[in-house]
């Protein structure tokens, strides 16, 4: 007996719970030779802006125990290129592709938002709101929960499509900043985008990255992720999307007993470009070794 | 493409320096020179991300007399610098390795019978093996070799018998000319008049000074660049490097694993980096 | 050319900067066999409370990628069996002995203080605001500045040794928190204690720790210790001690140019139980082979 | 104690069972039966924690007529359940491991001449082999060896050659006695009218149901547990195990790695554990 895979995250149905996580899979094409991407949920792009962005000097990324720091800087191609050079290959692909995007007001948000939503190849959104507010003095969107909130009601009000939010775990409380986007319109929330972390060249007596701090991803985050996924997951109602260090099926169960609907899988597909299908093969087949017939009776299953 | 790859052989040829031969699907043999593989040191998490190397050489083995199947293999030519590389030398015969490639941009052959001008800093060699393999095919080749010591030039016997002529310098004069190769490489263009065209790889100093040359004497020049790489495959925006008329306000970056690593060093931003 | 590795702690004087973690070094005789303790610059004590506590049912512990999660639910023997226990040990060493300790109340934070003030062989003090402040439902007193202030002025206030506080990395802005503790008279700052994570065991479907969440330490942990160091040694002019991952001698010198003035060893003792020796002897040697004379030169040296 | 130790052998007894031998200081020939050793799988951070393993065997390589030194050596049996013991089996003699110990209290002997039962499950039987080595010297032992299968029932030759009078029972009944092993140390005790004490070492369902019939049959019982340990030295707190009268309200825990892994059965709690 095949065990049922797929889910809903919104409107938007997936044939299984395995997408790819935003700036870790290009636009879906680079990774099209090593990876069935009919075999997988969805795909998250690289994270686009309205203008094109170059990004920050090299080094930009770094080894770390058990992760990798990156600090790439949100280089994008902008949200013209996407649509001339980029939307293309979504259109030949038969699995959805989730639009990542930032801006730096909460207008930018809400045009990109619009923009988006009339690709009709863009299956969903999800907001990266862990940019720093050009308006209000720098501070990072997604560590205030009013702010957090302005920006989502303003994508909200520019999309119908399902409006996903991804939530920075560098705050003291993660279930007020979910709450907060839910409240705001949220449809769904991706739990968590990178801890802020540094490395240092000793040698040098300098910072290995050239932006000095970095985003730390990797399997070294999963438990602050899995504790993250556990606490939003029973405080909302709208679907959570499990993100950090998921490397195989065992960790991406977990993510759904912790509650999360879906999950994506980043760093692991630099480590093995095929992990994304193979995690969802090997989630579908743990599923059929136990007679488990489907996967949404796993989700938030957690017991204790 | 992505496969398991069985290690054949591993052994130190210099104080430092390793090479590495394992089998390869068949696909592997259409590698161009200078193309470069991912290699998944071990199936922990320590080191996590893969590492990158240079394609040293392919070849089919052909068992003698035994019947046995040819076996296609990969070789790369690697140093020890840290904890990846520290591990494989550790590696035994036929132990796994996951490996991804052949990946990124090789060298442009140039034109048959232009006298070929390979320069190589240390481990920079690793790539420019496969290349002189190809490009003796229909050209005079000559290698420029340099290190520190002589424990830096490698495996020149390789390259002598594919009929290259090679010229070695160190840094400390163990080993051909005192000094950096890229004065021989200068004296070989003034004697022939800036001839031929010039494939360059080694530590980034180096290639700087290959590309000034290159530049200087409008001596086509194509250089093997190195960048810190997370995925290999155009996605993690890790490895870029600048092009030529990169500025804050008008970036440019190039993607060093599929747009290179091989570059003509023209199109590339040289100052201040 | 020996190096000078002293350095000073409020009005404490280390023979050199590293010193042990709480929580990971016993009461400091449990090491003394892999240790010679005299060749490290101080130990930190297990959290002591005016009572004993039992701490958390098992398990309490488990391993994750590049570290591990704990739920020791701060066992120990309670204030006055220290005294009577584990004092005498602490007398017979020529290292300073530093008194990590934690309450539910600013109160009986008070009261501790003042008992450990009182006791010769205490050399300094290190409060752990990363416990619920049961008075203002549970709400942890390291997460708010408000709290945190409040504690560090009551202990402030119980005693005239040196008074580190020790911050939890779980907030937005380890800045605010450093400043709080500052301005409320600490004398150092330890930066960082553990990040709250999880484990699930996906066979049984239950957390793996008995508690549920636990505290994460160990290499995975550094890339953020690593920036919440740098961050706050450039917003306090109290002297930081740099916790989280440290492993090596090159870690330990990564925190000192980050801005640290000391170090402290944890999850690498367990590894390892030579490790905060070893990493102290790989200091001094580095120094030396590099010429440089003072290890106080390196403090907060990072360039760029 | 911390030494590296170097793999002398490393073999499968049995499928998914191990023995690795390994080079010791001399002091190891000290460690009392029961007690275990830490052991460091790799230098990586993967596995980061040590895992603990049981002493199944100390001695010393006598080499016979090279005029080699003597060799301490250290023995442990382990199981191949995950990450680091899988690591472990794939090490090569000559390989290095770093090692802490013997830790822990071990056994009591008991009196001489009296019967001694030992229970054994799996890989319980671990630290039990040079339990039984000391007891022989002065007592009558019975082995009482439990599995799933017969492949979970190791090393009886091993305890034979001892002299021990040995039982067996698997829960499939593809060796010795079909069900458990605990039912033929009950018959044993039967038959004697509870003479002879007991120490076992096995899971912990197991270890219940020989504490039960200890304490019903008052017969002295120590067992060896096992319990998640990250230092092995009484600091982490992680290893603890709830003593007789622990309750929420007066708790009173044990440390597994130094007040055990053998306690008396009669000391700890074992309801709804
Ligand atoms: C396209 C390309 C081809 C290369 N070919 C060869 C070759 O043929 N032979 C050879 O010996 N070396 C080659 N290198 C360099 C080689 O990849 C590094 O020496 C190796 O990754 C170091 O790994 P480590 O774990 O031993 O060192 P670490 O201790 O991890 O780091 C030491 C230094 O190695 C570099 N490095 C580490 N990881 C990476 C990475 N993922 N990508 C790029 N650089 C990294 C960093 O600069 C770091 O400072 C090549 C690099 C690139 C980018
Ligand atoms: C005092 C003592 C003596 C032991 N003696 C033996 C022996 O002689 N032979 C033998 O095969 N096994 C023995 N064990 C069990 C052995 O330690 C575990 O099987 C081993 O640690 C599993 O490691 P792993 O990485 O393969 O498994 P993992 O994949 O890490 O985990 C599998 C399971 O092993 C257990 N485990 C993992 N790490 C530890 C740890 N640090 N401490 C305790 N348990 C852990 C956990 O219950 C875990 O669920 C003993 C355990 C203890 C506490
Ligand atoms: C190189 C790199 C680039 C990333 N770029 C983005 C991005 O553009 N937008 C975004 O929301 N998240 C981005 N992320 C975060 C990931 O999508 C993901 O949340 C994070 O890496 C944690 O998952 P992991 O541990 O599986 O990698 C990036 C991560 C990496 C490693
Ligand atoms: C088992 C364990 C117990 C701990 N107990 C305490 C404690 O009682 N008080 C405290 O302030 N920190 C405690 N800590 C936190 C450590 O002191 C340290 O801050 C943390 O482990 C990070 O350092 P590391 O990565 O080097 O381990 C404990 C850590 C561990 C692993
Ligand atoms: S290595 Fe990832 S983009 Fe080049
Ligand atoms: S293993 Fe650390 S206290 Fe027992």
């Amino acid at each position: 007996m095949k065990p049922a895979m797929s889910v809903e995250i919104g409107s938007l149905k997936l044939r299984n719970p395995v997408m790819t996580a935003s700036g870790t899979f290009g636009y879906g094409e680079e990774f099209s030779q090593y990876v069935d991407l009919e075999k997988i949920g969805a795909f998250v792009t690289k994270g686009l802006s309205l203008k094109p962005r170059a990004g920050n000097p090299t080094p930009r990324i770094v080894e770390t125990p058990g992760g990798m720091l990156n600090a790439i800087g949100l280089q994008n191609v902008g949200i013209d290129a996407f649509i001339q050079k980029k939307v293309p290959f979504l259109r030949s692909v038969n699995t959805p592709a989730i639009a990542n995007f930032f801006g730096y007001t909460p207008d930018e948000y809400a045009e990109l938002a619009s923009r988006l939503d009339a690709i009709p190849e863009v299956a969903a959104l999800e907001v990266n709101i862990s940019c720093p507010n050009v308006k209000q003095g720098g501070i990072v969107f997604g560590t205030d929960p009013g702010c957090a909130a302005s920006v989502v009601a303003a994508c909200r009000a520019a999309t119908q499509k399902t409006l996903i939010v991804k939530l920075s775990p560098n705050v003291t409380d993660i279930v007020e900043m979910a709450q907060a986007c839910e409240g705001a319109g949220a449809d769904a929330l991706s739990v968590i985008n990178t801890l802020t972390g540094m490395a240092i060249d000793l040698e040098r007596r300098r910072p290995v990255l050239a932006n000095v701090t970095g985003g730390l991803s990797g399997p070294a985050i999963k438990p602050v992720a899995l504790r993250m996924v556990w606490q939003v997951a029973r405080a909302v109602k709208v679907p959570v999307i499990g993100i950090g260090g998921i490397m195989s099926a065992t960790d991406a169960l977990e993510f759904i007993l912790a509650g999360a609907t879906a999950v994506q899988v980043g760093t692991a597909s630099f480590v093995n470009p095929a992990a994304a299908q193979e995690i969802a093969e090997g989630m579908e087949q743990w599923l059929a070794e136990r007679g488990i017939a489907d996967i949404s009776s796993l989700i938030g299953a957690l017991e204790g | 493409m992505q496969f398991k790859a069985m290690i054949l052989d591993n052994a130190e040829v210099s104080p430092g320096y390793w090479r590495m031969r394992m089998t390869a699907p068949a696909e592997m043999l259409a590698a161009r020179p200078g193309q470069f593989v991912m290699v998944r040191v071990n199936p922990s998490i320590d080191p996590l991300i893969r590492r990158p190397f240079g394609v040293f050489d392919v070849g089919t083995l052909q068992p003698a007399y035994t019947g046995a199947a040819p076996q296609p293999y990969l070789e790369i030519l690697y140093r020890v610098v840290g904890k990846g590389t520290g591990m494989l030398s550790t590696l035994h015969d036929n132990d796994i390795l996951d490996i991804l490639g052949p990946l990124g941009t090789g060298f442009e052959n140039g034109p048959a019978g232009e006298e070929k001008l390979i320069v190589g800093g240390g481990v920079g060699l690793a790539p420019l093996y496969l290349l002189a393999k190809e490009l003796v095919k229909d050209s005079p080749v000559r290698l420029f070799a340099g290190g520190r010591t002589k424990d830096d030039v490698l495996c020149i016997t390789e390259f002598e018998r594919l009929g290259v002529e090679c010229y070695t310098a160190t840094e400390d004069g163990s080993l051909g000319e005192c000094g950096l190769v890229t004065k021989v490489l200068e004296q070989r263009l003034e004697a022939t008049a800036n001839k031929g065209q010039i494939f360059a790889c080694g530590p980034h100093g180096m290639l700087k000074a290959v590309a000034v040359i290159g530049a200087k004497r409008s001596v086509k020049t194509q250089v093997s660049l190195e960048g810190y790489m997370a995925c290999g495959m155009g996605a993690c925006l890790g490895c870029v490097c600048q092009g030529a008329e990169h500025s804050t306000e008008n970036p440019d970056y190039r993607c060093v694993c599929t747009e290179g690593p091989v570059f003509e060093a023209a199109e590339l931003k040289w100052e201040g980096n």
